[in-house]
């Protein structure tokens, strides 16, 4: 036990060279380590709004209508909306809604999308064959589409866009991992495995799963936007998220109306949006390079 | 070849009927009752009982789904529960005008996204990769009816160059007659050389077709550079080059011929993205097309319209894909 | 081969471009003697184009196109004739006589007659669509001769009113009335009225033109052409009519609103309007069960707050109700006000404990003004510890919920705009008062055997004796009032923004969202 | 001093990496004269390619940086030239490259006619017609039969083999006059590499063309060139004349790489009796369905009807080109497939009808270590989880006696206990093997089936994992079946051989007796087409005439008389039948029958 201990550093250092590695190599791309900060940024002012935020009681426990739609001024950053409320703590405060919704929305469809191609990738046969048609048919609606359906069935929330994001994502997943897979069944340690005994799953979810985990993120980060994006859209359309949540979406779908009036409240919201995913897809982007081995090899 | 379009048309019924199955589902879960909505607000039991006879609600589920592939199959979408008209004579007024979008934009796609990801490949880390690359990202990451809000501001409201929503102005649609062939109105224009109302019309068109343009053509800008690069990584490139090809003949023949397939998915997956980002833009530029329509159907949740232009718009997509897979077999690589 | 297929589109589309901008200074219009009106209208012009069937949007082109046997004038306060010269009945108002205008001919050429009027209301009653209700009360009608139609009904009605309704009681020429919706529906028409279809995009938009023969003959300055199109934006709607694009509009923002009052060129038009907001609570679910709790709710929301900030001024305070300028209306109703320590007094009566007390509100997405109402009502209830979950929600939606079979599952309180078919109070009491056995839109779900029999006396009364049946009315109201089963949020305005030229347009509260081309004229 | 016609001086090149600034080429001189062969040997890593890169004007800079030196041709220095005058006048027109994947060398999308004539309009002033014909001359000049037919074809539709000749007509198409081959036979069988090879020598006389010759192996570089090089980590160990680098070795790194090719003579086989069979296969068959054309089902005939017995204690080799069956025989013994027929019988029992807890049992008793230890180890995975997963499969350990068995079997394999914790990248290629053999070891199999256990690790390493396997065999008395191309491997380490060729086998037996006496024609074909330190010039070399046929449809009769110099009208009708010869000597073929 004693060697092991007297060994840490050995194993620690070239775990701290490989983070390091990947961040040299973020480092040459500028405007991927741009995005990255911009999206340390954002995590950071989700975590701390209650803090930062200049009204937090604008968000949902105070309007005050006689300051309603006042331009941007010292006082109110992104001056305020139709009910007198700081639009520059609403955005801030948007940043968590967006933040939080879209990692569940990614979360869930990888939840589902990730185990099912697996399978289908590595046991091959009518299986795979089943679950590729499931696929194939959740594929061909047009992403919004499939989501506007079943939320403006179901009845709009942002629980219920989540839910139909995550239906009209996961797909992406499992066609993904099941590529993975694929190729993974060509190298030779699970056909060792296989000749060891190992059982199906344990290949599958200890083999297979864990490799394909840097394609998933890559595709994950480069999804955090579109679904940003798409929450955004169905909240427009009044599909999503529900009044006072200071959702970005819902914010300029409310905005619509004084749009004549107060342009800072559409455009605030809106280049929030904007930057959040421009940030995420130059990170999914700048990760797709990255994570690629062609870029890995030293 | 052949054998393999056939495979590829049979996986696409397959999708298709699972779609059909899936839409079916949807409409049979939702807790709100069509026969009461079709009658009407103040509707007797009697009548909702007849509503529901017409609708065809009262028989088994088993029927009622074989009905309703029939009806799928022979292109009857139903009725919609809004207006009682068939959704299919709904559909064939209003998609035109959207298709024809969607089109414009994919004409840009093609012309301005793929040059520009040619470029910003060959020119990959130089100052022109990033702009591309910033703009191209940057076009996909804008909420377009944002994008569609402000462009009114400037170029109506503000600089009064171009009107602000519509196919063609009102003294035009008075005075002249508006040419209907196809549905599509710049088309038809040109089909019957109507000049004045071509023009007309394609001021009109100048806002919705770059608002709708623009996220297509960065997503295919930006694939077709990452496809690029993949490609140039090859070694076939480098031989290429050290036979002493000439780098323009390199890019442009030798690599870009072999992101055909990737460039053709991309192609395709982007008009479904720009179908349904008309469903968002149309409502702001008063557009009568299927966004419009069913902007409305979601509001009044008319769900035999809202699945309708489901089912549209997947088979067109599968449709799409098929048309993309069959350029794709195109490249001898792919063995049938 | 594809390069040059490329490079060919690409030229074509530049040159296009180019020609097109320069093209269209060159191609000036010739100067048109056509004289247009552009009605920008928030929604689809009509959904059925059938006037029988349509219960919707479509009246604002129907009423051009077709005529009723009586109008409401929105001056006098009184049912006017138009088609019917003059009309009588009998003492019980059971049997009503209508003298039918000669000389009208409909748009197809055929005359107008008591035949005609016949078969008209008859197709309606027949279909049973939209709001062909309002005929339920009929028996029989009668031709007495060419020119004279006798209503028997029933039970006593005031019909002179139900002739004069916005929907469903269109009259139709002869060659039509044989017609099944599918008809109409191809964008075919055949009334008397002033204007006549030109041209229909369903979904879109309306062109009419003027109706050469119409029977009140046509002045010099009136409008050729009416458009009416759909423009769902309402900064768009408010962009066309700054800029003299369109004549008139309305349904918009009260910020464009606000801003239009500035602009010389544009006429901003208020009227009454018969809307209004009420508030249902669900009074078969705990703790809404309790009349204090009501109370306290009623005495939380913020009435001025909302007339004042939320529509600037484009409301009223309701009081009862019925909403003023009908009658039934009575001003000396007593009405809550927001006063937050009145509710707490009403709260610690009722022993409601407040304390994670949750109450789902919903209602129809989409309306801006209802979205901040709800809000700034959560505001104020979260001060008595009253958490309110807003849900925005489509109408059917809402509606669905509200009428689910078991009492917990419903929402807590519901917000929804209510406007009569016809100019009568018994609208409001009859369809959200009187108790229903298959819940419809009694949506506070009111049991309540002594306001059914006082809400049935007054609806008899109504035809014979109008004060006797008013007195009734506002016996309900008080009874209502008391039991706080609604909350009464405000009476809505009816707010018009048109080009400074557009004259004679005056809004008419029986037929909303209606403008009457005929009246309207340019300057 | 003078210079030659083609000279490297002081050539410094740098990689930038993550870490620093690597020096990966640091040659101080080569110089070639006109019409000479010259050859350079280095392992992968050595900075082979990167030379080949840098002559060209293709190195990617960045990551490279040339530092400093000279690159000479013809009076002329190469590294200042433009790229724009470097593609005009001397890439594919003065000095041409083989490049070492054949696969992937030609564009995928093109045809070979295309891509040929593109090569030849670009130098030459040609109208479409006289290109092709240059084309199709071209082609006839690597030998390839209907040129023609050939033009029409996408890279795909041909072989390796062909694919190479056509990468040589290419660039030699416009007339270079010097000619840098990087691994031109690197992923070729080793028959169709000597025809290559015989080829290149036969042109290089011809056209008089200059060869720089870039391979890792010692012996073909040595039987090719005329001067050696040997590069090891970028800097040149040691050059001059071939007789000169390989008579007498003055570096350490040449001396290695010198025993380490020669190696297999010196081993004495202890002769010993076994007589226990650990594992029979009798009339194994396995097919692969491929796609159905036309309704008629078609199959690859990757193993068909094989019998072989293994004695407990034994280590058997098989021998064989790519696509012989050997993977697939292994395979099927792994039971990683089913076979079509016949049976595999372990200790006695048939191990396809087995049922599952005597099949767990059996596949304890059987393990395997892969080919290239990078893609055989999971890289998500610890080494402790590594070594341990057949230990959790087959056992019920707690943990620590897990770890504990896991660093034994490290120790064993003669690596530090502490590689438990650490991933499979943090190791070299030698040590990753070493990883695969303790996890192989993990539940002391019974069997132990080594798949080319040190092709793709390098020299020095490949003798010390056959010392250890050597070493493992005498302490754990385990039986072993190894497969490998590399005859001096199976020399070394095998008690038997077996020869397949197309799913057969054809010559079986001690492997003293088969290297010294080989029977059949391929085995001899075989032996002989592989280049040593001893065969003085390419032209000794043996070659066989076409290629191998496909499986889908093998030959009648022996399947190898389509390229049999021997063969008669017999060979083709009748299918020969396994006969001893001599003692423990097996061959199929009629020219034994008497």
């Amino acid at each position: 036990m004693d060697s092991r201990i007297y060994n840490l550093m050995e194993i620690i250092r070239p775990r701290v060279k490989e983070v390091g590695f990947s961040f040299y190599l973020l480092k040459k791309n500028k405007l991927t380590l741009a995005a990255f900060y911009v999206i340390v940024a954002l995590f950071v002012l989700a975590i701390l709004a209650p803090y930062i935020v200049p009204y937090p009681s604008h968000i949902s426990d105070e309007a005050n209508v006689a300051n309603k739609l006042l331009p941007p001024s010292g006082e109110y950053l992104f001056g305020t909306d139709e009910l007198g409320r700081d639009i520059f703590s609403r955005v801030i405060y948007g940043i968590r809604i967006s933040l939080t919704t879209a990692i569940l929305a990614v979360g869930l469809a990888i939840i589902i999308g990730v185990p099912l191609g697996a399978i289908a990738g590595t046991i091959g046969g009518w299986v795979d064959e089943v679950i590729m048609r499931i696929t194939d048919i959740f594929l061909s609606f047009p992403p919004l589409l499939l989501a506007i359906a079943i939320v403006s069935i179901v009845g709009s929330s942002l629980n219920n866009a989540i839910i139909a994001i995550a239906l009209s994502w996961w797909p992406w997943y499992t066609r993904l991992v099941r590529g993975q897979a694929v190729s993974l069944k060509e190298r030779k340690f699970i056909q060792a495995a296989e000749a060891i005994g190992t059982s199906k799953w344990k290949i599958i979810f200890s083999h297979v799963v864990p490799n394909t985990i840097s394609p998933v993120i890559v595709q994950a980060s480069m999804d955090m936007g579109g679904v940003i994006l798409t929450i955004a859209s169905l909240s427009f359309l009044g599909l999503g998220a529900q009044a006072p949540t200071p959702e970005w979406g819902l914010m300029i779908n409310t905005s619509r109306n004084y749009f004549l009036n107060a342009w800072w409240y559409s455009i605030f919201p809106g280049l929030a949006i904007f930057i959040t995913v421009l940030a995420f897809n130059l990170l999914g982007d700048g990760f797709r390079e990255i994570m690629d081995p062609k870029t890995r090899k030293r | 070849m052949i054998s393999y379009i056939i495979r590829r048309l049979s996986l696409g019924i397959i999708v298709l009927l699972g779609v059909i199955t899936i839409t079916f589902t949807i409409a049979r879960i939702i807790p709100s009752d069509p026969a009461a909505k079709w009658a009407g607000p103040r509707a007797t039991q009697e009548q909702i009982q007849k509503a529901r006879e017409h609708l065809g609600l009262d028989k088994p589920l088993i029927v009622q789904y074989w009905r309703y592939l029939k009806d799928c199959i022979k292109g009857d979408l139903g009725y919609s529960l809004r207006t009682h008209q068939p959704i299919k004579e709904e559909l064939k007024a209003f998609i035109p005008a959207t298709l024809e979008l969607v089109i414009i934009a994919f004409i840009f796609a093609t012309i301005i996204g793929i040059p520009l990801g040619i470029y910003s490949a060959k020119m990959k880390d130089q100052l022109l990769d990033h702009l591309s690359r910033l703009f191209s990202i940057g076009a996909v990451s804008l909420p377009t009816f944002w994008v569609g809000l402000f462009l009114q501001l400037i170029f109506y409201n503000k600089l009064e160059l171009l009107p602000l929503g519509g196919q063609v102005s009102n003294e035009i649609k008075i005075l002249y007659e508006i040419p209907r062939v196809t549905g599509m109105l710049l088309f038809d224009c040109i089909l019957t050389s109507n000049w004045v109302v071509f023009f007309d019309a394609l001021k009109h068109y100048i806002l919705p077709c770059i608002t709708i343009a623009l996220y297509p053509i960065g997503l295919v800008a930006r694939m077709t550079r990452s496809a690029l690069l993949e490609v140039l990584n090859e070694d076939y490139i480098i031989a290429a080059k050290s036979y002493g090809l000439k780098d323009r003949k390199v890019l442009w023949v030798y690599a870009l011929k072999n992101t055909l397939g990737s460039t053709a998915i991309v192609l395709t997956l982007s008009l479904g993205y720009t179908l349904v980002d008309t469903f968002l833009v149309e409502a702001i530029f008063s557009w009568p097309g299927l966004g419009n329509y069913v902007a409305t159907a979601v509001t009044t949740l008319d769900y035999p319209a809202i699945i309708g232009v489901t089912i549209f718009s997947t088979a067109c997509y599968v449709i799409l894909n098929l048309v993309a897979d069959i350029i794709i077999a195109l490249d001898p690589r792919v063995r049938l | 081969m594809k390069k040059i297929l490329c490079l060919v589109i690409m030229i074509c589309i530049l040159g296009a471009i180019i020609a097109g901008c320069s093209g269209g200074q060159s191609t000036q219009v010739t100067e048109n003697k056509l004289k247009i009106a552009y009605y920008a209208f928030i929604s689809e012009p009509y959904i059925d184009f059938d006037p029988s069937v349509e219960y919707s949007n479509g009246i604002i082109v129907l009423h051009n196109i077709y005529e009723t046997l009586t109008r409401y004038d929105v001056n006098t306060g009184k049912i006017e004739p138009l088609l019917a010269e003059e009309w009588t009945s009998n003492e019980d108002g059971t049997v009503w006589t209508f003298r039918i205008r000669k000389d009208v001919k409909f748009h197809d050429g055929a005359e107008l007659n008591a035949e005609a009027v016949k078969k008209s209301i008859e197709r309606t009653m027949d279909l049973q669509m939209g709001a062909a209700y309002i005929w339920d009360c009929v028996d029989e009608i009668k031709v007495k001769d060419d020119y004279t139609v006798e209503f028997v009904l029933s039970y006593p009605a005031p019909l002179d009113l139900i002739a004069s309704a916005g929907y469903a009681a269109f009259i139709i020429s002869p060659n039509a009335v044989d017609k099944d919706s599918a008809w109409f529906n191809e964008g075919n028409a055949a009334g008397t009225g002033p204007y006549k279809v030109q041209q229909v995009t369903k979904g879109e938009e309306v062109i009419l033109a003027k109706f050469d023969d119409y029977w009140r003959g046509w002045k010099d300055n009136q409008y050729d052409r009416v458009i009416i199109k759909k423009i769902p934006e309402s900064s768009s709607r408010r962009q066309l009519v700054e800029k003299g694009e369109a004549q008139i509009t309305s349904g918009l923002s009260v910020t464009d609103i606000k801003a239009l009052r500035e602009n010389p060129s544009v006429n901003v038009i208020e009227g009454t309007s018969w809307t209004n907001i009420i508030g249902f609570f669900n009074t078969e679910k705990k703790p809404l069960d309790n009349a204090d709790f009501r109370r306290a709710l009623c005495y939380a929301f913020p009435y001025d707050e909302v007339v004042n900030d939320i529509k600037e001024g484009m409301a009223y305070k309701s009081v009862g109700l019925i909403p003023r300028g009908l009658w039934g209306h009575d001003d000396n109703l007593m009405q809550y006000e927001t006063d937050l320590q009145k509710a707490e007094e009403y709260l610690k009566k009722s022993g409601v404990n407040p304390e994670g007390l949750k109450l789902e509100l919903t209602f129809t997405s989409g309306t801006e003004e209802l979205r901040n109402m709800a809000q700034l009502y959560q505001v104020n209830l979260k001060k008595l510890g009253i958490e309110l979950q807003i849900q925005e929600m489509n109408w059917d939606n809402v509606w669905e919920k509200s009428k689910n079979s078991k009492p917990e599952d419903r929402q807590d309180i519901l917000f929804m705009q209510w406007w009569p078919d016809y100019a009568s109070p018994m609208s409001w009491l009859y369809s959200l008062v009187h108790s229903e056995e298959d819940i419809l839109f009694n949506l506070s779900y009111i049991k309540d055997e002594n306001l059914d029999a006082m809400i049935e006396e007054a609806d008899m009364l109504s035809a014979t004796d109008r004060a006797e049946a008013e007195k009734l009315v506002i016996e309900v109201q008080k009874e209502v009032l008391d039991k706080a089963y609604f909350i009464h949020a405000y009476d809505d305005k009816s707010v018009w923004a048109a080009d400074a030229g557009f004259k004679g347009f005056k809004p008419n509260p029986a037929y909303e969202g209606v403008v009457f081309f005929y009246d309207t004229y340019y300057e | 001093m003078l210079s030659a016609y083609f000279e490297i001086r002081n050539l410094k090149i740098d990689y930038k990496t993550y870490e620093k600034q690597q020096n990966v080429l640091d040659i101080e001189r080569i110089a070639i004269e006109k019409g000479k062969t010259y050859g350079v040997v280095g392992e992968s890593g050595s900075g082979k390619t990167v030379l080949a890169l840098a002559i060209m004007g293709l190195l990617p800079c960045p990551p490279g940086i040339i530092k400093s030196g000279e690159i000479i041709f013809d009076g002329e220095d190469l590294l200042k030239k433009n790229n724009k005058e470097m593609a005009q006048k001397y890439r594919g027109r003065r000095i041409a490259m083989i490049f070492q994947d054949p696969m992937s060398t030609l564009n995928p999308v093109f045809t070979v006619g295309y891509q040929m004539m593109q090569v030849i309009r670009q130098h030459q002033n040609l109208n479409k017609k006289e290109a092709y014909k240059k084309a199709i001359e071209m082609i006839q000049v690597v030998k390839l039969p209907d040129a023609e037919d050939i033009m029409k074809k996408y890279p795909h539709q041909l072989s390796g083999g062909q694919r190479q000749r056509i990468i040589i007509a290419m660039a030699l198409a416009c007339g270079a006059e010097f000619l840098i081959a990087d691994e031109p036979t690197r992923n070729l069988d080793v028959t169709i590499q000597a025809s290559i090879l015989k080829l290149m020598k036969e042109l290089q006389k011809k056209f008089g063309v200059t060869v720089l010759f870039i391979a890792n192996n010692l012996s073909l570089v040595s039987t090719f060139c005329d001067e050696i090089a040997i590069l090891h980590d970028g800097k040149i160990a040691e050059q001059g004349r071939v007789k000169d680098v390989i008579g007498s070795p003055q570096n350490y790194y040449t001396k290695i790489l010198i025993n380490s090719v020669t190696k297999g003579e010196s081993v004495v086989r202890k002769k010993q009796e076994r007589d226990e069979v650990l594992l029979e296969v009798k009339s194994l068959k396995k097919y692969f369905p491929v796609k159905k054309r036309k309704s008629e089902r078609l199959f690859v005939k990757a193993v068909d009807d094989v019998d072989l017995k293994i004695y407990k204690g034994e280590v058997v080799g098989i021998v064989g080109e790519s696509g012989c069956g050997k993977s697939t025989l292994v395979n099927t013994i792994l039971n990683l497939h089913e076979p079509t027929s016949g049976e595999v019988l372990f200790e006695g029992k048939n191990i396809f009808q087995l049922d599952k807890n005597q099949l767990r049992k059996t596949r304890k008793d059987i393990q395997i270590v892969f080919q290239d230890p990078y893609w055989s180890l999971n890289p998500r995975w610890l080494v402790k989880d590594i070594v341990s997963e057949p230990i959790k499969v087959h056992e019920k350990l707690n943990s620590i006696s897990i770890l504990k068995r896991v660093e034994d079997l490290l120790e064993l394999v003669g690596l530090p206990k502490s590689s438990a914790f650490k991933y499979p990248h943090e190791f070299s290629g030698g040590q990753r093997q070493r990883i695969a053999i303790a996890r192989a070891l993990a539940v002391n199999p019974k069997l132990v089936v080594l798949d080319e256990p040190t092709s793709s690790i390098d020299v020095i390493s490949q003798a010390q994992i056959l010392e250890l396997l050597k070493e493992l065999r005498e302490r754990l008395g385990l039986t072993n079946i190894l497969i490998s191309h590399d005859l001096s491997v199976v020399n070394y380490m095998a008690d038997k051989v077996i020869i397949m060729y197309l799913g057969k086998i054809v010559e079986y037996g001690d492997a003293a007796e088969v290297f010294k006496n080989p029977l059949h024609p391929y085995t001899k074909a075989l032996f002989n087409s592989i280049p040593t330190l001893e065969s003085s010039d390419i032209e000794s070399l043996a070659t066989l005439e076409g290629n191998v046929p496909s499986a889908i449809n093998p030959p009648s009769g022996c399947r190898f008389h389509t390229r049999c110099s021997m063969a008669n009208e017999r060979c083709s009708r009748e299918m020969p039948v396994m006969k001893e010869y001599s003692n423990n000597h097996s061959t199929a073929c009629f020219l034994y029958e008497q």
